[in-house]
C-alpha cells in the first residue's frame, strides 16, 4: 500500500466515524486533542527529527499561534478562517525564524536549552502585556467559535471535523515535503552537515527553512488546540511540559517519520486517559484516588522508559515490523531487486 | 550616592549567593554529562525524593542524623538503580533518547516520592539561622553564607575524591575518553554506578539546602530549571564551569531584575537567564569551560 | 631536496594552490604546498600517514583555513574557501570516513549530489509542479544513469547503512559524480578495499573522467593502483612536498624514495587505517 | 456495571449505550474534577476532602437533602486544564446529569464556561475565577461564590486602613504588592491602582516569575522602597518564599498580608519561624471547633468514612473551604428542591437554586457554621453574593481569626466588574439577561 493511498484510508475512516458515532467524548476529550498534538509533533518532528536541532520550546510556539488567532478573529472581524489560520502560522513562523538563529552556532544541547530561552520569554510577554489578552482582566481568554461561510464550528464533532481537515491537509504536505529534494536535505544537515554543505546543501537556509516551517505547523496546532479543542486561552497551558509531551511524542512516536508524530500521539494522549479509566472501572470507588493517580504517574513514567529500551526506532518501526509480520508476501516484492526505479515520489521511501 | 553603592553591592552579593544554589544543581548534572553524555533531568526528582524523606522521617520522630542517613543511603542506591536499569541498557543510544528517558524516571520518581511520603506541604529546619547579618551596612543572609560553605565544602569533597582516590581518577579518564579509558581495563559501568550514586549524593545536599529555603514540597525539584542556564553558560561537562556559571548568572539574574526589570514591568528572571546564557554561546558555543567536539572528515 | 615549482597557476587550471600552509595550534600540517591540476588531469597526492594529504583536501574544500596561501578553484582565487560555494563553483568530493547520509537509501544519497542544480521553490517541490517536477525528473534520470554506471543500479533502495564498505564508497563517488562537477577531489576512495574492488574503483575513476570529462585529485596508498591511474603524482611528506611529477618522475626521484624507505615512516604499501 | 461503563469509556466506543443504565432512586450527583497529584495536591486533597465530608455528613446524619441522596466521582486533574476538560467529557456522561461542576482551578473553570454554559449545568468557582462573571446577567451559569479578586483587594486594603488607624489614614503610606507572574496574579493590578488613587497611598506592584523560588532581587527592591504593608498575592511555593525572604531582608511578618491563595497552612508551614505572625484574608476561619465540623468529626470520621488521612488536617483552612463549598452547594439545591420538589434536579433547576441562595447570619449559625463564614445573598445579577472576610493571624502552627468580619467596598468596584462583562458580552456575542432591577 502506498502511503498516499493509506493516508487518504485513514482520513476517510476519520472523516466517516461521526456518522457511525456521535458521543462527545469521544471527539472532545479524545481525538480533538490527538489531533492537535499529532500536528504540534509533526512540526517538531520536521525541526527535531527530519533536520536534527532538538527544540524545548513547541508549547511556547503553539501559545503564540493560539494568541494570533485570537488576536485577529478579534482585531479583523470577518476574517475567513483559512486565512486566520495561515496568519497564525505564518506569524509563528516568523518569530520561530528569530529563535532559529541560534541554530546556525549551537548544537545539542546546547541548542535545546537555548530554545528555553524562546519558551520562558514568549510565556513572559504573553503575561506581562495585556495588548495580547486584549487587556483581558484575569488574562485568561474565551476563545471565540471559528467559523467559516456562515458555520460555527461549534459542536464538538464539527471542531472535530474542522481539526481533522486541517491536520489532514496539512499532514499530506509535510509528507510531500519530506520526500522533496528540500526534504533529503533536512535529512542531509542532520546526519553529516559537512558533507551536505560539500555538496551544496545552504545549511543556514535549511536550518531556518526547518525552523519556520516546523514553526508553522507547531502554530497551527496551537490554534486547534485554543479554539478546537480547550476552547480558551491561558498562558499557563503552554508550558515547559507542554513541550516535554511533544518531543516524547516524537521520540515514542518515531523520529523522522510522518506517522510517528500520529502514533505517539495517541500513546502519550491515550495512556494516561486509558490508565485513568481503567484504574477507575477495576478499583473500588473508596480506593484512594490520590495513591491511584501517583501509581499511574509510576506506571507511565515506567512504560516510557520501557518503550525507549525495547523500541529505538519508536512505535513507528514496531508497527511497520508487525505489519510486514502481518503481511509476508508483500514484503517479498520490496523493489530491492528492481533494476530501476518507478517515479522519485513512491520510490524515495515507500512507507509514510 | 552611598546608599545606592551600597544597595547594588547587596544586588550583587545576594545573587551571587543564589548563583552557589544554582551551582550546587547544576553540579549533579554536570557529573554525569561528563561520564555518560546525559543530561539527567531526573535530577530534580532526586532532589525532591532526598529531601521529602529527610522531612518525613524528622516528622516520624527519627533524629536528624538518623534520616539524613537513611536518605543518603536511598539516593545512592536510586542513583545506582536509575543506572542499572535505564541507562545501562540505553548505552549507544541518541543523547536525546537518553535525555528523555531521564524525563520518564522523573515521573517514576515524583510519583514513587508522593506515594511513600504524601502530597503534603512540609517545612525543613536544619538548625541554620536565617536572620539577616549586616556587614558594614549591607545586608548579607546569614543561611545562604552557611549554605554556600556547605556547597563549597562540597565541591573541595568531590574534587579530592576525583583527585586522590582510585575510582576519582579513573572518572576522570573516563571523562577524558571512554575509549581509552576501556582499553586500559577500566571498568565503564562500575564508574557508571560511582558517578550516579554521588549524584545522587549531591541531590541530597541540594535538596536539605533547596528544601530549607523554600520548604519542602512538589515544586522543588522544578530548581533544576535555574541550573540549566547555568550548564549553558558553564559547559555541560565542566565542575568549574558549573561554579563560575552559577556565580555570573545569579548576579546577572539579581542584578538585571532589579535595575532592567522596571524598565519592561519585572519578572524578567524566568528568562533573562537564559538569555544571557545564549548572547554567551553565541560567542563561545560550547560555553565557558565547555569542551568543542572534534570533527574528523 | 625542495623540488622547484615545476608549473604555475594558468587560468585554465582545475585548480591551483600557492603556497598554502596550515598550522594546528603551533603543529605544522602543511608548509607552501603549490600545485596545480590541469583540466581533465588525474592527479594523485601521496605520502606516508601524516604527510599532510587529506589537510590538504580539507583546505581546497574549506574545511581548514590555511595561514597562507591561495586557493584558485575555477578561475576564482580564495584566501579561504567558502565551502557553502565548493558545488557551485563546481567541486565534488568524497570523505576518508565515508560521509553519507546513513539512513537514506542510495538513490537519495545520490540524489543529494543534485541538490547545487535544484533552483525550484519549496512550495514548488511539495505541491510538485512545472520546474521542481522537472528537476525531479531530471535528478532521477541522471541518478539512474550514475547508479548503473557504477554498478549500483541492483541497491539503489537500500539505506547506505546497510550496504558493504565497497559499495557505500561508490555511493558516495556517485553522489559525487551527479553533480557533473569539474573537478573531482577523493580522499582515498579505495582504502580498506580488496585488490579487485581497487582495480573495479581505478576503472571507476578512468571512466569518471573520461566520461563526464572533471579533472580529479586523488588520494591513495596503493603505488600500484596510483601508477597505473595517474597522470602527475604530488608527494607530500611532513607537510611538504619533496616531488611532483610524472609517475616515472616519482618513481625515480630520490627524495620519494628517501621518504618511503626512511624510518620514521611506515611501509608505502600498508593500508591506512581509518 | 458503572466498572464496566467507565471501561468501556475508557477505550471510548459505545459509551453512550451503557451511560444510561442507571436510572435509579433519587440522587444529586456532583462530579469532582479533583486534584490529588502535582504541584498543587496539598490545596486539592484539602478542599475536595472538605466538601467531600460535608456530603457525607449530610447523606449520614440527615439521610440526604430531603431524602435524595448526594452521589459524586472524582476524576484527577492534576491541575491542568486538558486533564479538566477531559475530566469534563467523562463525567458529564454520568446519569442523573451533574447538579454543579466545582473546580477550584482558574484555567479549568474558564475551559468550562461555555461548555456549561451549552449543557446548562452551573459552575461554582468559589473564592476565585473571573471577576466579572459576578454579573449574573452575562454569566447566567458561573458563580464565583463569596469572593472576586475585586472584593479581595478591597477588603485587604480596607483591612490596612483599620491597622493605621482608619481608612483615612491610608493617605501618604506606603503599601508594595508582591504577585505572581501570570494572569491571576495581574488580575488586581488595576484595582489596587484605583484605590491607590482613592485613599492617597503610594502602592508599587512587583512581579514574582512564576514558580517564584527565588525572590532576593524582589525583597531588595521592596528593602529599597521602605513600604509600610506588604500585599502578597502569591501562589505556590512563592508564598513560603516569600515569607522566608523577607525574613533574610530585614522586613516584619506582620506586616505582610497574604492574599486568598497565600493564606492556608501550607503557604506558612514551610516557611518555618519565618511566618511566626503572618496575616493572611480568609473567607471562612479555620479551626474545627464549629458545630458543623465537630459534626463531621463525630459523624463522619466517626463511621471510617473521612476523607483526610492526615485527621490534623480536619479543620484547616483547604479543608473548611471545601465545608464551606459544600454547605452552598448542599443549601442550593435544598432552595431549589422548595421551588421544583424534592427530586433529583436538573442542573439548570439547581441554577435556580444558586441564584436564589440566601444565608442570613441566622441560618448560617442553623447550619452550625456560625463563625465559620458570614452569610451570602447571591442574586440573578450578583453572582458573587456580597460575601464578608476576615484576616487571620499565623502562630507558627495555626492561624487565629485577628480581625472582625468586612465588606469590602462592592459599590466601587461594580461599574468596573460590569464593564469588563459588557466586552467579554460584545466579544461573544452574548445579550445580558434582564435581572428585573
Amino acid at each position: 500500500m502506498t502511503a498516499l493511498r493509506f493516508l487518504v484510508l485513514v482520513t476517510a475512516l476519520a472523516a466517516g466515524l461521526p456518522l457511525v458515532y456521535s458521543g462527545s467524548y469521544l471527539y472532545d476529550a479524545i481525538l480533538t486533542p490527538f489531533l492537535a498534538l499529532s500536528l504540534a509533533a509533526l512540526g517538531l518532528n520536521l525541526l527535531t527529527g527530519y533536520a536534527g536541532q532538538v527544540s524545548l520550546g513547541s508549547s511556547a510556539f503553539m501559545a503564540i499561534g493560539a494568541y494570533s488567532a485570537y488576536n485577529l478573529t478579534l482585531r479583523i472581524p470577518g476574517l475567513p478562517l483559512v486565512a486566520i489560520l495561515l496568519a497564525s502560522g505564518g506569524i509563528t513562523a516568523a518569530i520561530g525564524l528569530v529563535f532559529g538563529l541560534p541554530s546556525l552556532r549551537l548544537r545539542g544541547f546546547y541548542l535545546a536549552v537555548s530554545t528555553l530561552a524562546a519558551q520562558f520569554f514568549v510565556q513572559w510577554a504573553l503575561n506581562k502585556f495585556g495588548w495580547f489578552s486584549h487587556d483581558s482582566a484575569s488574562g485568561v481568554i474565551s476563545a471565540p467559535a471559528l467559523q467559516a461561510f456562515g458555520f460555527r464550528f461549534e459542536s464538538p464533532v464539527a471542531r472535530y471535523d474542522l481539526s481533522l481537515a486541517v491536520v489532514v491537509l496539512l499532514t499530506a504536505l509535510a509528507f510531500r515535503l519530506s520526500r522533496s529534494q528540500t526534504g533529503l536535505n533536512l535529512i542531509a544537515i542532520r546526519d553529516h552537515e559537512t558533507a551536505a554543505r560539500v555538496i551544496g546543501v545552504s545549511v543556514v537556509k535549511t536550518k531556518l527553512l526547518a525552523f519556520l516551517i516546523s514553526s508553522f505547523l507547531i502554530g497551527v496546532a496551537g490554534v486547534l488546540w485554543s479554539f478546537a479543542y480547550l476552547r480558551t486561552i491561558e498562558p499557563n497551558g503552554f508550558t515547559l511540559d507542554r513541550s516535554f509531551q511533544i518531543l516524547f511524542i516524537i521520540i515514542i512516536g518515531g523520529v523522522a517519520t510522518i506517522r510517528g508524530a500520529f502514533i505517539g500521539a495517541a500513546f502519550m494522549v491515550l495512556l494516561p486517559l486509558g490508565l485513568s479509566n481503567l484504574g477507575a472501572a477495576l478499583l473500588p470507588k473508596s480506593f484512594d484516588s490520590g495513591v491511584l493517580e501517583m501509581s499511574l504517574k509510576v506506571v507511565q513514567g515506567s512504560l516510557i522508559v520501557l518503550f525507549l529500551i525495547v523500541e529505538p526506532n519508536g512505535l513507528a518501526a514496531l508497527g511497520q515490523r508487525l505489519w510486514r509480520r502481518a503481511l509476508p508476501v508483500r514484503s517479498g516484492s520490496k523493489p530491492d531487486a528492481q533494476p530501476f526505479a518507478p517515479p522519485l515520489p513512491e520510490t524515495l521511501n515507500g512507507e509514510i | 550616592m552611598m546608599e545606592e553603592l551600597r544597595f547594588l553591592i547587596e544586588v550583587l552579593v545576594g545573587g551571587l549567593l543564589s548563583g552557589v544554589m544554582y551551582s550546587l544543581v547544576a553540579i549533579g548534572f554536570v557529573l554525569i554529562y561528563k561520564t555518560s553524555g546525559v543530561l539527567n533531568f531526573a535530577q530534580g526528582s532526586m532532589i525532591l525524593f532526598a529531601a521529602l524523606t529527610v522531612v518525613s522521617l524528622l516528622e516520624r520522630g527519627v533524629p536528624m542524623a538518623l534520616a539524613i542517613a537513611v536518605s543518603l543511603v536511598g539516593m545512592i542506591v536510586i542513583g545506582m538503580a536509575i543506572e542499572r536499569t535505564v541507562l545501562r541498557p540505553l548505552v549507544n543510544r541518541t543523547p536525546i533518547t537518553l535525555f528523555m528517558a531521564t524525563l520518564g524516571v522523573s515521573y517514576v520518581i515524583e510519583g514513587a516520592a508522593q506515594l511513600l511520603w504524601g502530597a503534603q506541604v512540609h517545612g525543613l529546619d536544619l538548625g541554620i539561622d536565617d536572620s539577616p547579618l549586616e556587614i558594614q551596612g549591607v545586608l548579607v543572609s546569614s543561611f545562604d553564607l552557611v549554605a554556600a560553605a556547605i556547597a563549597a565544602t562540597m565541591v573541595a569533597v568531590l574534587s579530592a575524591f576525583f583527585r586522590l582516590t582510585r575510582t576519582g581518577l579513573a572518572f576522570r579518564a573516563v571523562a577524558d575518553d571512554p575509549f581509552a579509558a576501556l582499553a586500559v581495563g577500566l571498568r565503564l559501568p562500575a564508574i557508571w554506578a560511582t558517578v550516579w550514586a554521588t549524584s545522587g549524593i549531591v541531590a541530597l545536599v541540594a535538596g536539605l539546602l533547596w528544601g530549607a529555603r523554600l520548604g519542602v514540597q512538589f515544586s522543588l525539584s522544578m530548581v533544576v530549571l535555574k541550573a540549566l542556564p547555568v550548564l549553558v553558560l558553564g559547559g555541560f561537562d565542566s565542575v568549574a564551569g558549573a561554579i563560575v556559571g552559577g556565580l555570573a548568572i545569579g548576579a546577572a539574574e539579581k542584578l538585571s531584575e532589579v535595575y532592567l526589570g522596571p524598565l519592561v514591568g519585572g519578572g524578567i528572571e524566568s528568562w533573562f537567564a537564559y538569555a544571557v546564557a545564549l548572547a554567551f554561546l553565541l560567542i563561545r558555543p560550547t560555553g565557558l569551560f565547555g569542551r568543542k567536539p572534534v570533527e574528523r572528515v | 631536496m625542495r623540488i622547484a615549482r615545476i608549473d604555475a597557476p594558468t587560468p585554465s587550471a582545475s585548480l591551483a594552490l600557492e603556497d598554502i600552509s596550515l598550522a594546528f595550534g603551533g603543529i605544522r600540517a602543511l608548509s607552501e604546498i603549490s600545485l596545480v591540476v590541469a583540466p581533465g588531469e588525474i592527479r594523485a597526492i601521496i605520502g606516508p600517514n601524516g604527510a599532510g594529504k587529506s589537510s590538504l583536501i580539507n583546505v581546497i574544500s574549506g574545511l581548514y583555513i590555511p595561514s597562507s596561501g591561495r586557493v584558485t578553484l575555477g578561475g576564482v582565487s580564495f584566501d579561504r574557501v567558502p565551502t557553502y560555494r565548493l558545488a557551485r563553483l563546481g567541486i565534488a568530493r568524497t570523505f576518508q570516513n565515508i560521509a553519507l547520509f546513513p539512513r537514506l537509501s542510495v538513490l537519495e544519497n545520490v540524489a543529494l549530489g543534485r541538490t547545487v542544480a535544484v533552483a525550484s521553490s519549496v512550495a514548488g517541490q511539495i505541491l510538485g509542479i512545472g520546474r521542481a517536477r522537472a528537476e525531479r525528473r531530471d535528478t532521477l534520470a541522471r541518478a539512474t544513469e550514475i547508479l548503473r554506471f557504477l554498478d549500483l543500479a541492483a541497491v539503489t533502495q537500500r539505506p547506505v547503512e546497510t550496504l558493504p564498505y565497497g559499495l557505500q564508497k561508490r555511493v558516495e563517488l556517485a553522489r559525487a559524480l551527479i553533480a557533473e562537477p569539474r573537478l573531482l577531489l577523493l580522499d582515498e576512495p579505495m582504502a580498506g578495499m580488496t585488490a579487485g574492488e581497487k582495480r573495479e574503483m581505478a576503472d571507476f575513476i578512468r571512466n569518471a573522467r573520461d566520461h563526464f570529462g572533471a579533472s580529479v585529485v586523488l588520494i591513495e596508498h596503493d603505488i600500484g593502483i596510483v601508477m597505473g591511474l595517474s597522470d602527475r603524482i604530488a608527494v607530500l611528506d611532513y607537510g611538504r612536498k619533496i616531488a611532483d611529477g610524472t609517475p616515472e618522475e616519482v618513481r625515480t626521484d630520490s627524495a620519494v624514495i628517501d621518504a618511503y624507505l626512511g624510518v620514521p615512516h611506515a611501509a608505502v604499501a600498508t593500508p591506512e587505517e581509518t | 456495571m458503572r466498572n464496566l461503563s467507565a471501561m468501556i469509556r475508557g477505550i471510548a466506543v459505545g459509551a453512550s449505550l451503557l451511560a444510561s443504565t442507571a436510572a435509579q432512586a433519587d440522587e444529586q450527583y456532583f462530579p469532582l474534577q479533583s486534584y490529588r497529584v502535582g504541584p498543587y495536591a496539598a490545596g486539592g486533597t484539602g478542599f475536595f476532602g472538605g466538601f467531600i465530608d460535608y456530603l457525607n455528613l449530610v447523606n449520614i446524619r440527615d439521610g440526604g437533602v430531603n431524602g435524595v441522596k448526594l452521589t459524586w466521582d472524582e476524576c484527577e486533574t492534576q491541575y491542568e486544564v486538558e486533564r479538566g476538560v477531559e475530566c469534563y467529557e467523562r463525567q458529564k456522561g454520568h446519569r442523573p446529569g451533574a447538579s454543579a461542576w466545582n473546580p477550584l482551578s482558574v484555567g479549568i473553570a474558564y475551559a468550562m464556561i461555555d461548555r456549561i454554559t451549552a449543557d446548562k449545568v452551573p459552575l461554582i468557582t468559589i473564592n476565585h475565577g473571573r471577576t466579572d462573571s459576578t454579573d449574573g446577567r452575562v454569566f447566567p451559569y458561573v458563580f464565583p461564590l463569596l469572593l472576586n479578586p475585586y472584593s479581595e483587594t478591597s477588603g485587604i486594603i480596607t483591612y490596612i486602613g483599620t491597622k493605621v488607624g482608619g481608612i483615612d489614614k491610608l493617605k501618604g503610606k506606603k503599601i508594595a504588592v508582591l504577585y505572581h507572574g501570570s494572569p491571576y496574579g495581574k488580575e488586581t493590578i488595576p484595582i489596587y491602582d484605583l484605590l491607590a488613587q482613592k485613599f492617597g497611598f503610594e502602592v508599587q506592584q512587583i512581579e514574582v516569575p512564576h514558580p517564584g523560588n527565588e525572590q532576593q532581587a524582589q525583597w531588595l527592591t521592596i528593602r529599597r522602597y521602605h513600604p509600610d504593608y506588604v500585599v502578597l498575592r502569591g501562589w505556590g511555593v512563592m508564598n513560603p518564599v516569600a515569607l522566608k525572604t523577607a525574613q533574610k531582608t530585614g522586613f516584619p511578618v506582620d506586616h505582610i498580608i497574604g492574599n486568598v491563595w497565600s493564606n492556608s497552612e501550607e503557604d506558612a508551614t514551610p516557611a518555618g519561624d519565618a511566618a511566626k505572625g503572618y496575616v493572611a484574608i480568609t473567607t471562612q476561619a479555620s479551626g474545627a471547633e464549629y458545630p458543623v465540623l465537630q459534626e463531621i468529626v463525630k459523624t463522619v470520621y466517626g463511621s471510617g468514612k473521612g476523607n483526610l488521612d492526615d485527621k490534623k488536617r480536619i479543620g484547616s483552612v483547604y479543608h473548611n473551604l471545601g465545608i464551606v463549598n459544600g454547605i452552598l452547594n448542599v443549601e442550593a439545591i435544598r432552595v431549589a428542591q422548595e421551588k421544583f420538589g424534592h427530586r433529583t434536579l436538573t442542573g439548570e433547576e439547581v441554577r435556580w437554586g444558586f441564584e436564589n441562595l440566601h444565608l442570613d447570619e441566622a441560618r448560617v449559625a442553623a447550619l452550625g457554621a456560625k463563625g465559620l463564614f458570614h452569610s451570602i445573598h447571591v442574586t440573578c445579577a450578583n453572582h458573587e453574593g456580597e460575601g464578608r472576610v476576615t484576616f487571620q493571624q499565623w502562630d507558627g502552627a495555626k492561624w487565629t481569626v485577628v480581625s472582625d468580619w468586612i465588606a469590602p467596598d462592592w459599590a466601587l468596584l461594580r461599574p468596573i466588574i460590569e464593564k469588563s462583562s459588557a466586552s467579554y458580552a460584545a466579544e461573544k456575542g452574548i445579550t445580558p439577561r434582564d435581572c428585573g432591577n
